[in-house]
């Protein structure tokens, strides 16, 4: 009973799939696969933004959005229908073109900020045999893709002719290009003790229980490491606060999109949370076990609701920073990431290394731990020790 | 030759001509961005998966990024009046058009070409791994050392000259208010 | 027209196309684009080589892109890096201008 | 250590957000339209004129001095004096505003109307939920609109509507007892040979 719940969506597309004569079969495969995937998660987008706001209006001990629910009747859903007018106003807005600003690529770059975005999710494993294409180098497919992102976000910037967008543009892609290698070190580790770049491998390499407990890698010293830095640096690709310089609202008013209004507003957004969706789905793919149950008595449960489970929890762990952590100075952003991040990511790759070599026992858990943990401790105080805090002095101001 | 790679092809070879041709230095490096994706695809319709994905990786990625890097950090206001070509372009485009005709006409009466393809060999990555790490284990090498050569050399290059010129702002700010002491928290 | 002559013929137009950009652009950066523009270009033929050749199992032609690959972004960082060092020392991109290297 | 304050600061935003659905007087903010708070006494929003006894045409105080539409820095007052007098509290025959209008689109709240008003007869209302449809007509304020009986002005400014009755009680007794002084004084005049001028007794009301 279970299984076939585990497996409904797979059999269901192949019941479809079955009536359609045998010329049509792929490409009708492949339309389901990639209608669905944006359905479900712009749905999701809609659901978490409004999450998002809930969530911070309580941490900041507000209510937040409380009112709309199911439209014409007076179920308010606790304001879980809230994406509905926010959906309905910003495509009904004005779309603003400046007149100085280039046309064209002003009007490809939303356009090529959300395709390679919904590219990556043709790699992720959802659940069970639930994967669009699983490619040989489905890592390599993904973060190639990811690049492509800080191109649409130089067009956005410099096709508004503004300076603003222009700041924004150029801290979006100094950033991105400063976390990505970070994010591609610490994910190399899992491709070490893998030993393929294929998803679904990944995955079925994690999916065993010892004691009762997965073999997730988040539960080894440098799985954790990994897992730490993984999430660090999505932060930052996904342009989330503490790391959300390239649209700082106070400083340079929403960066690249400054320029932007209405509809491809609305693209741009989209585009932030699907893109952050996606890297959130590749963390857990790689270090969280995918689609697998944490425990092995909870494996009856369908895998797809596990990676969504997940995928969840960590949305709204990035929302709980959000709420807690104010924005770095451009120069804190660029000393974490080349003096922090990539040092540690690269001590963590060695210890992967060791991790292989050593025989499995408490030994191998401590040398791992200690050699990860004092470079955490070294690198730590190194950046601490730049800081000396005291109180601010106002040079010209008084 | 499938339809898919003709339409590739063309649109490959009319992005590379406008990223020649235009005159807008941003709109050529993005028509380069164009031409180097497609030729991504290219290498995918050959059932060179990796080697794509590599292509997309670096060039869109990274190459790209540089190339508009550089285009924004060298803007001058003088260019827009001048003509965009060097004063003996007929002779650059005649000796571009000599080229291509001469190696269209090898290409196309080259007697032992082969005619069909091969069934496509199973490119896993593994295999591709496994022979960086055997049979091509110095030329990895290699790459490796010139990599960190030019990542040192382009970094010396383009770094700000002078140190000097940064301690004599520093002096002056000491000379203007000597009792303050340095700024703290404050943008550099 | 076989495949692998179609597959050459983009590849040469390519590297004419190229050719003619990195001799008649004024522009460094251009020139710089044009030489990336060849590289891939033979990048192509490599792989053209490879996949209808005789011995696609032995990888030897997708080995030599990615060393090319490697070995172009090494080039474009070192290239854009001595644009721009020249640009602050001149304060142009224009190669006519470039004409001296006493520096 | 790094990232032990970020830990710390973490527990802080996480006790806030379990706290807030635990405890409800961690919330501050108020679901407006159905429960709202009563505002503070001294809150002013835009002036209405305040009247006396049941009926409001007869028992408004204003004289149509016209000093507040003189004061008014943007204009907001607009005032037309009547034709016939009228007696107002102490009885005394008044003018009275045959037009008051306020345009409280334009009024900026800055209660100068209230502080040069020498009968304390214009005061600041407290309500704020004064949108209109209608961009012009809706948002002036005719005479009718504006006027507000004297319980109501205790009911949102009790502190200040005492002083102000107190004061004009006392104004009011004065102006009894001078009457009385002069009606006394009159008497006397009536029945001993005038020792006050008719020209005194006026400066004396």
């Amino acid at each position: 009973m279970f299984k076939t719940l585990d497996q409904f969506f797979v059999v269901l597309k192949h019941q479809v799939v079955g009536f359609v004569p045998a010329a049509g079969q792929p490409l009708v495969s492949a339309l389901i696969s990639v209608s669905v995937i944006p359905l479900v998660f712009a749905t999701l987008f809609a659901f978490i933004t409004v999450f998002e706001r809930k969530g911070i209006g309580r941490i900041q001990n507000r209510y937040g959005p409380n009112r709309v629910g199911i439209p014409l009747t007076k179920i308010r859903l606790c304001g879980f229908g809230q994406f509905i007018p926010d959906g309905i106003k910003s495509l009904t807005k004005e779309d603003i073109v400046p007149r100085a600003a280039d046309k064209v690529v002003h009007f490809l770059a939303p356009v090529v900020m959300l395709i390679p975005v919904l590219l990556a999710y043709t790699v992720l494993p959802f659940g069970r045999n639930m994967t669009v294409t699983d490619f040989d180098a489905g890592v390599l497919f993904f973060f190639a893709v990811g690049g492509a992102v800080e191109l649409s976000v130089f067009m956005a910037g410099w096709s508004s002719h503004n300076k603003y967008s222009m700041l924004g543009a150029m801290r979006a892609i100094a950033q991105m290009i400063s976390y990505e290698i970070p994010l591609i070190l610490s994910a190399v580790t899992v491709i070490m003790i893998v030993g393929s770049l294929k998803l679904n491998d990944i995955v079925a390499s994690q999916n065993g229980y010892t004691h009762g407990l997965a073999h997730w890698f988040v539960f080894t010293p440098w799985g954790l490491a990994g897992f730490i830095l993984f999430f660090i640096a999505s932060l930052a690709e996904s342009n989330r606060t503490p790391f959300d310089l390239p649209e700082a609202e106070s400083e340079i008013i929403a960066g690249y999109f400054t320029e932007y209004s209405g509809f491809k507003f609305a693209l741009f957004f989209l585009g932030e949370y699907l893109g952050m969706f996606a890297i959130i789905g590749l963390g857990i793919t790689l270090f969280l076990g995918g689609w697998t149950a944490p425990f092995s008595f909870l494996t009856w449960v369908p895998s797809y609701l596990w990676f969504f489970a997940k995928l969840i929890a960590l949305v709204f762990t990035f929302i709980w920073i959000r709420a807690t952590l104010p924005r770095l100075r451009m120069d804190q952003l660029m000393n974490f990431a080349w003096k922090f991040m990539l040092p540690l990511s690269l001590v963590n790759i060695v210890t992967v290394g060791l991790w292989h070599f050593m025989d499995p026992g408490p030994l191998r858990w401590l040398a791992c731990s200690a050699l990860i943990f004092g470079t955490y401790a070294i690198l730590g105080r190194g950046l601490m020790n730049h800081q000396k805090l005291a109180k601010r002095i106002y040079r010209f101001a008084d | 030759m499938s339809p898919a790679f003709i339409v590739i092809a063309i649109v490959t070879l009319f992005a590379a001509a406008a990223a020649m041709s235009l005159r807008n230095l941003v709109h050529c490096a993005l028509s380069l961005v164009v031409a180097l994706a497609g030729l991504a695809a290219l290498y995918l319709a050959l059932d060179a998966q990796f080697v794509g994905f590599v292509q997309i990786l670096v060039y869109v990625g990274a190459v790209a990024i540089l190339i508009v890097f550089a285009v924004l950090l060298t803007r001058s206001d003088t260019t827009p009046n001048q003509t965009v070509l060097s004063p003996g372009w007929g002779i650059g485009i005649a000796i571009s058009a000599v080229v291509f005709a001469t190696l269209g006409w090898a290409t196309l009466n080259s007697p032992g070409l082969p005619k069909e393809m091969l069934q496509a060999p199973e490119t896993t990555v593994k295999n591709i791994g496994d022979l960086l790490m055997t049979r091509y284990v110095l030329p990895l090498e290699v790459i490796g050392l010139l990599l960190t050569a030019a990542l040192i050399g382009a970094v010396i290059i383009a770094m700000k000259e002078g140190p000097q010129k940064a301690n004599s702002e520093e002096q002056q700010l000491k000379a203007e208010k000597p009792s303050s002491p340095p700024l703290q928290g404050g943008a550099r | 027209m076989t495949p692998l002559q179609g597959c050459l013929l983009v590849s040469s137009l390519l590297f004419a196309i190229g050719l003619a950009g990195a001799v008649t652009r004024r522009n460094a950066i251009l020139a710089l684009v044009g030489i990336e523009l060849m590289l891939n270009a033979a990048n192509l033929n490599f792989i053209a080589f490879w996949r209808y050749g005789a011995h696609p199992e032995a990888l030897s032609g997708m080995m030599i892109v990615i060393f090319s690959i490697a070995i172009a972004a090494a080039e474009a960082a070192v290239g854009l890096a001595l644009i721009i060092a020249i640009y602050r020392h001149y304060r142009t991109t224009n190669l006519d201008q470039m004409k001296d290297l006493k520096g | 250590m790094l990232g032990e304050q970020i830990i710390r600061g973490m527990a802080v935003t996480a006790r806030n957000f379990f706290g807030s659905y635990v405890s409800k007087n961690r919330l501050t903010t108020v679901q407006y339209p159905e429960e709202r708070l009563t505002p503070k006494e001294n809150t002013r929003q835009f002036p209405f004129l305040v009247y006396d006894g049941d009926d409001w045409e007869k028992g408004l105080r204003c004289v149509a001095c016209q000093i507040c539409e003189k004061e008014c820095p943007p204009k907001c007052i607009y005032i037309i004096k009547s034709k016939d007098k009228k007696p107002d509290y102490k009885g005394q025959p008044q003018f009275y505003p045959a037009a008051f209008d306020v345009d409280i689109s334009v009024c900026m709240s800055c209660q100068i109307c209230v502080e040069v008003c020498p009968f304390d007869s214009i005061k600041m209302n407290t309500e704020f939920e004064l949108s209109a449809d209608d961009r012009f007509g809706g948002l002036l304020l005719t005479k009718d609109k504006l006027a507000m009986s004297n319980e109501q002005y205790h009911r949102i400014h009790p502190t200040e509507a005492t002083a102000v009755d107190e004061h004009l009680a006392e104004e009011k007794s004065k102006a009894e007892a001078k009457a009385r002084a002069a009606a006394e004084a009159r008497a006397k005049v009536a029945a001993a040979p005038p020792v006050v001028t008719s020209s005194e007794v006026v400066k004396v009301v």
